[in-house]
């Protein structure tokens, strides 16, 4: 919560030695400044104001999960784990999973950046209903602190997937608690999709019809659908898995006639479409940001805005992939297979149509198109990695290696990790109304992408070569491959600690952004940086496109 | 062996396919992914902002071409689709001649019983170019039995039998490992897996202590835990005989009929209530809380090698 | 919530109000039936598995109390889609009338289920207050975990829905909600009771019908 | 008084489907009594839905969310069962 001092650090209008002289009209009826006490945030109801409430705990439980990451890296720098016992490295990997996972990836860019410019993108004073809002963000808290809790109180040590028998009868730790928390969370992620789906149906500005809606948008409503749709089926399944583990009820263990593997399908019914979830927002911030570096509308706007709803639908046919060695029947496998490949359809139609957006554009070498490239990249390997272990019997093979710790890492972290650095960095001038140096940002992004690659590059090899996942003993022939994944993940940690340095830095010496810094199109960049608390004095009325740059500027130019 | 050819080495043929479908399809990947990353840094240098370009372009949009790069790359998944999901139905065929080993797991250590009764921990010993099955049992949590040199591994789920087999042809040491977190100790649960020429394997057999084969030493179980007091001609219960019941249909109360395989079985003496043979009382105890899995595997052998022969010819 | 007649904060008029807070609901209502589906899928799997044992295990619940508590949620159902009726007519008085019928059938509903455990608690059937070892096997034990978790979890919801027809009645009769202005806030409510009644249905046959 | 006949003709029909589930679990058995008691608590959803829910008066965006809802759930279900129903009768000795 540092970052709320920094945030009541702004210019301060009373101290005529304060830079802050240099404070424009805007920023004096900003959101900013609509209140100064500490009950003006905890009490607000402005979605711009509660994506900041967010971006600070939000932030807070990256670096936590990211301390964990950090702890298992330098423990596996030695082939037999000499930081760590093998219960700590279990508690430290099953806190990395359920703290990023459910506390930092699933909320990252819809709490923060969809919160702050789903309204101000279609033309609306704020969400459908701004006080669920809030409690959305109280509920987070509240489930964040059980987690907190419980990582004081001692942890628990069933990794984030909760396996039964394991986590209902043998684990040792607080798993009852750690589900509550998870639980807690998950009204916060359904009341935050429901709010999300009612605003784009119902809030849009005059003129706004599907067709001009941004791409951000679209990628934020398909994962709201998710949102609502699954989590409360992981809701009912931790249920019951805490009750076997309180009073034994069976569903899951064999001895009363349950399966184990029910669990599993439960589970992942939820768990395969949160990894959509995840990434498709970031797929959302990556169109934005191709489309604003390349000054170009989006190649193929309907096919890139149709693959997210695709996508969302998809996610829901495919999670008995995860189970291809578990258990399932054969047939079952097959089927799952197959959908799984599916999936490959409308993800490879996005990559290509931002590769085809790029051509003949004016592209804007700033961070945020940084950013973007390095998700795409980094995107396109992870999802054809994912290829490979939809293919059966090359899973049997990788499943429960690094090679799927890489793959996923390749999403999360390559892909939802960097897109949300990249909308950091390009709407951070809206948000506070300052720019930042352009420099740090493209260095940040750079070093970004070289760490996360030495990290988990090597992590691919160890796994086809056979290092099962979850491991804190391994044999010494791994141990090269290690040290250059825990060496890439030191670099990785400095990169992402350095923009919260310039941007911070920024909110208080940068220059005054304007209200379009980067020159691009959008209704949030027609009003003012920092937007005034009712985003708009007057509701617009919408006549053109998404992307709609000039076509003179296209072939002028030099 | 050492290092990493314990782990890497292609022990097998389905290893040596594995290997092959995998890198085919690492180079298809390489070759969908290749355009984007040279295209986006073209892009990004020659059409940077502030360099003269020609950008004039008729369109933002193109229907068959956005059409053909979501289907072709599709196409060609499905066909690795095939191959691999022919080689994973593969894993599913039994060969009729193998040598059955069954294989329990608890927390945190792989047992391994062979059918003569020789049993080994953390040490799977195997003859090279036999087909091997490994029929496995989980006596607490889900473990997951991971033979990387085979390119293999199935999890081991506990209130059930789950099988996989292989035909490994390269003699050597290599690793075995559990691939499923099982709790504290889940890293150091593993070993060694042993490929041994057929005369070796031989030897090895013979000079491993053994007290009896897996089925006499079922056989004395059926006695000791009072199996035979029931199922035994002679018995004032009326309860099944079990005389060549391995592999055959059984008749269950409501009418479906099942295979008597080793699930059967195994259920039948845990979960007794589950499925009761068609025109018998439901009076066996359970032995849930009596027998362990290593114990459930002797009395599985000792039935299957149950010829339907009159009983006494036993005694 | 805002004044009465008022449009609330982000929304230009009265019409894509009403519309955004149904289409609200309904999500809401979208997300129980997805948190009761995770149930219904674990009941489906474990008849099966176990097709034999759970139809014996469900001859032996009480089909006739579950028949009658059918009966009274779907008549409370009535009730209270009558009760939004007076609402929208801005019968205040007469739709408080209703709502408290309804409240009250929710009641005799709970009180039927509480007489029904505490039978099936004599009989030995109730997992974790009973015997386990009165059960006539674990898969019997199974199901009966698994009806209590469904019914309880259902009873947990009657309950919400009870008092929430109440105090509906309560600020009706007092003023405090005024007619025609708020009657979301009824529909709202009514749609939760109705939908509380449809996860009913499905409970009922699936637990007490299999046969 | 027209709606107050539909909301309590609606409620005549549930209770007639109430005593069609509870009769026909008595003559039918095996698989197709589950199916005709799932039937018939579809039925008798879909009258709430459509008469006392008021779905019949909502624009289709709202009725698609209740489609949509039933259309997950069904996800869910089937494509567990691929797994359930494929399992070789007895827990599965081929796997």
């Amino acid at each position: 919560m540092t970052d709320s001092n920094a945030l009541d650090s702004r210019p301060d209008r009373n101290d005529p030695h304060d830079p802050g002289l240099s404070e424009t009209m805007t920023e004096r009826e900003s959101y900013l400044r609509a209140g100064h006490t500490l009950r003006s945030w905890l009490l607000t109801t402005d979605h711009k104001r509660i994506a900041i409430l967010y971006l600070i705990t939000v932030t807070v439980f990256f670096f936590i999960g990211g301390a964990a990451a950090v702890l298992m890296r330098a423990d596996l720098v030695t082939p037999q784990g000499d930081l760590l016992s093998n219960e700590g490295y279990n508690r430290a990997f099953t806190l990395h999973g359920v703290i990023m996972v459910w506390f930092f990836l699933i909320p990252s860019i819809p709490t923060t950046f969809g919160n702050f410019l789903i309204p101000l993108m279609i033309g609306a004073r704020d969400l459908a209903f701004p006080r669920l809002n809030l409690l959305s963000w109280y509920i987070y808290m509240l489930g964040g602190l059980f987690t907190i809790y419980v990582l004081i109180a001692g942890g628990v040590d069933t990794g984030w997937t909760f396996y039964t028998p394991l986590s209902s009868m043998f684990a040792n730790g607080h798993v009852v608690l750690v589900a509550v928390a998870v639980f807690i969370v998950g009204f916060s992620s359904i009341f935050t999709g429901l709010n999300f789906i009612v605003t784009v149906h119902k809030l849009r500005a005059p003129g706004m019809t599907w067709g001009r809606l941004r791409l951000f948008i679209w990628s934020h409503y398909a994962t709201s659908l998710i949102l609502v749709l699954a989590t409360p089926v992981l809701s009912m399944t931790l249920v019951l898995m805490a009750a076997e583990r309180l009073f034994g009820i069976g569903v899951f263990d064999p001895k009363l006639g349950g399966d184990p593997i029910l669990f599993q399908h439960l589970f992942w019914f939820y768990s395969h479409p949160a990894v959509y979830i995840m990434v498709l927002p970031a797929i959302g911030v990556a169109s934005e940001l191709v489309a604003a570096a390349a000054h170009k509308p989006i190649f193929g706007y309907w096919f890139v805005a149709g693959s997210s709803i695709a996508i969302a639908i998809i996610s829901f046919l495919v999670w008995g992939h995860h189970m291809f060695v578990a258990g399932q029947s054969m047939y079952a496998s097959a089927v799952f297979s197959f959908l799984s490949l599916a999936v490959a359809v409308p993800s490879g139609i996005k990559i290509y149509n931002w590769t085809a957006t790029l051509y003949k554009g004016h592209i804007a070498l700033d961070p945020p198109f940084f950013f973007a490239a390095s998700f795409i990249g980094l995107f396109v390997v992870g999802g054809l990695t994912g290829l490979v272990v939809a293919m059966m019997a090359v899973d049997v093979h990788v499943h429960d290696t690094y090679f799927v710790i890489a793959h996923f890492h390749y999403i999360m972290v390559g892909g939802t990790v960097s897109a949300y650095f990249g909308a950091l960095h390009f709407w951070w001038p809206k948000m506070v109304g300052r720019t930042y140096f352009l420099v740090w940002g493209r260095l940040t992004a750079i070093f970004i992408f070289l760490g996360f690659n030495l990290t988990f590059f090597p992590q691919y090899i160890l796994g086809y070569l056979g290092m099962p996942r979850r491991y804190h003993v391994y044999d010494p022939a791994f141990q090269v491959l290690n040290v250059l994944s825990s060496a890439g993940a030191s670099i990785l940690a400095i990169a992402y600690v350095l923009p919260f340095a310039y941007l911070i830095y920024s909110m208080r010496y940068g220059d005054p952004a304007g209200p379009n810094p980067w020159g691009v199109t959008g209704l949030e960049w027609t009003v003012p940086s920092p937007p005034p608390k009712e985003n708009f004095a007057e509701i617009p009325v919408v006549t053109t496109g998404p992307y709609d740059y000039p076509m003179e500027l296209e072939s002028r130019d030099g | 062996m050492d290092g990493l050819s314990a782990w890497a080495s292609e022990i097998s043929a389905h290893a040596a396919e594995v290997d092959l479908l995998a890198m085919s399809f690492f180079l298809l990947v390489l070759s969908l992914s290749a355009p984007v990353f040279i295209l986006m840094a073209v892009f990004a240098v020659r059409y940077r902002r502030g360099k003269p370009a020609d950008r004039v372009h008729p369109i933002d949009r193109n229907v068959w071409l956005e059409v053909s790069w979501a289907i072709i790359p599709f196409a060609l998944a499905i066909a690795f689709y095939i191959w691999a999901t022919r080689l994973y139905a593969n894993l599913y065929e039994l060969p009729a001649d193998a040598l059955e080993i069954g294989v329990v797991a608890k927390q945190w250590m792989w047992k391994f019983q062979h059918p003569g009764g020789q049993r080994e921990i953390d040490e799977l010993h195997v003859p090279a170019g036999q087909p091997v099955v490994l029929t496995m049992a989980s006596q607490d949590v889900i473990h997951s039995l991971y033979i990387p040199g085979l390119r293999l591994k199935r999890d081991v789920v506990p209130g059930r039998y789950t099988r996989m087999w292989f035909t490994a042809d390269k003699p050597g040491v290599y690793r075995l490992t559990c691939a499923e977190f099982c709790g504290a100790d889940h890293s150091m649960m593993g070993g060694r897996f042993v490929v041994m020429q057929q005369a070796d394997y031989a030897l090895w057999l013979e000079q491993t202590e053994v007290d009896a084969s897996l089925a006499v030493q079922g056989a004395v179980l059926f006695r000791t835990y009072g199996c035979s007091g029931c199922h035994s001609p002679g018995a004032t219960v009326h309860a099944p005989s079990l005389d060549g019941l391995y592999g055959r249909p059984v008749p269950i109360e409501g009418g479906q009929i099942v295979t008597a395989d080793e699930q059967y079985i195994r259920d039948s003496i845990l979960l007794p209530r589950q499925h009761i043979a068609a025109g018998y009382p439901r009076i066996m105890p359970t032995f849930a809380n009596v027998l362990g899995e290593e114990e459930v595997l002797k009395l599985v052998a000792y039935i299957k090698s149950l010829r339907a022969a009159p009983w006494k010819d036993r005694q | 919530m805002a004044e009465p007649g008022f449009v609330r904060e982000p929304f230009r008029e009265i019409r894509q109000q009403h519309e955004a807070d149904m289409l609200g609901m309904y999500i809401f209502l979208a997300t129980e039936i997805m948190l009761f589906g995770g149930l219904f899928a674990a009941i489906f799997v474990v008849r099966v598995l176990h097709p034999i044992e759970v139809v014996e295990a469900s001859r032996r619940l009480h089909y006739f109390i579950g028949a009658i508590n059918t009966g009274i949620l779907l008549s409370s159902s009535l009730a209270v889609a009558l009760a939004v009726q007076a609402a929208r007519a801005a019968l205040a008085r007469r739709a408080a009338l209703f709502l408290v019928a309804a409240a009250a059938l929710g009641v005799a509903f709970l009180g039927l289920k509480a007489l029904e455990y505490s039978k099936e608690y004599d009989e030995g059937l109730l997992p974790v207050f009973s015997d386990p070892g009165r059960f006539s096997g674990p898969v019997e034990h199974l199901f009966m975990n698994l009806y209590l978790i469904s019914t309880g979890l259902h009873a947990i919801h009657v309950t919400i829905g009870v008092l929430l027809l109440g105090g509906l009645a309560l600020r009706l009769t007092g003023g405090a909600l005024r007619l025609p202005d708020r009657v979301i806030v009824v529909e709202a409510c009514g749609l939760y009771w109705h939908l509380v009644d449809v996860i009913w249905v499905f409970l009922y046959p699936v637990l007490y019908l299999a046969r | 008084m027209s709606a107050t006949r539909t909301l309590v003709l609606a409620w005549s029909a549930l209770m007639c489907l109430l005593f069609a589930t509870v009769g026909a679990s008595f003559v039918l058995t095996g698989p197709w009594s589950i199916v005709t008691s799932l039937a018939i608590a579809l039925a008798k959803a879909a009258l709430i839905f459509w008469f006392f829910m008021h779905l019949r008066e909502e624009a289709g965006l709202v009725r698609l969310v209740a489609i949509g809802a039933g259309a997950w759930l069904l996800i869910l279900i089937l494509l567990s069962m691929t797994d359930y129903a494929t399992r070789p009768a007895l827990g599965g000795m081929t796997n």
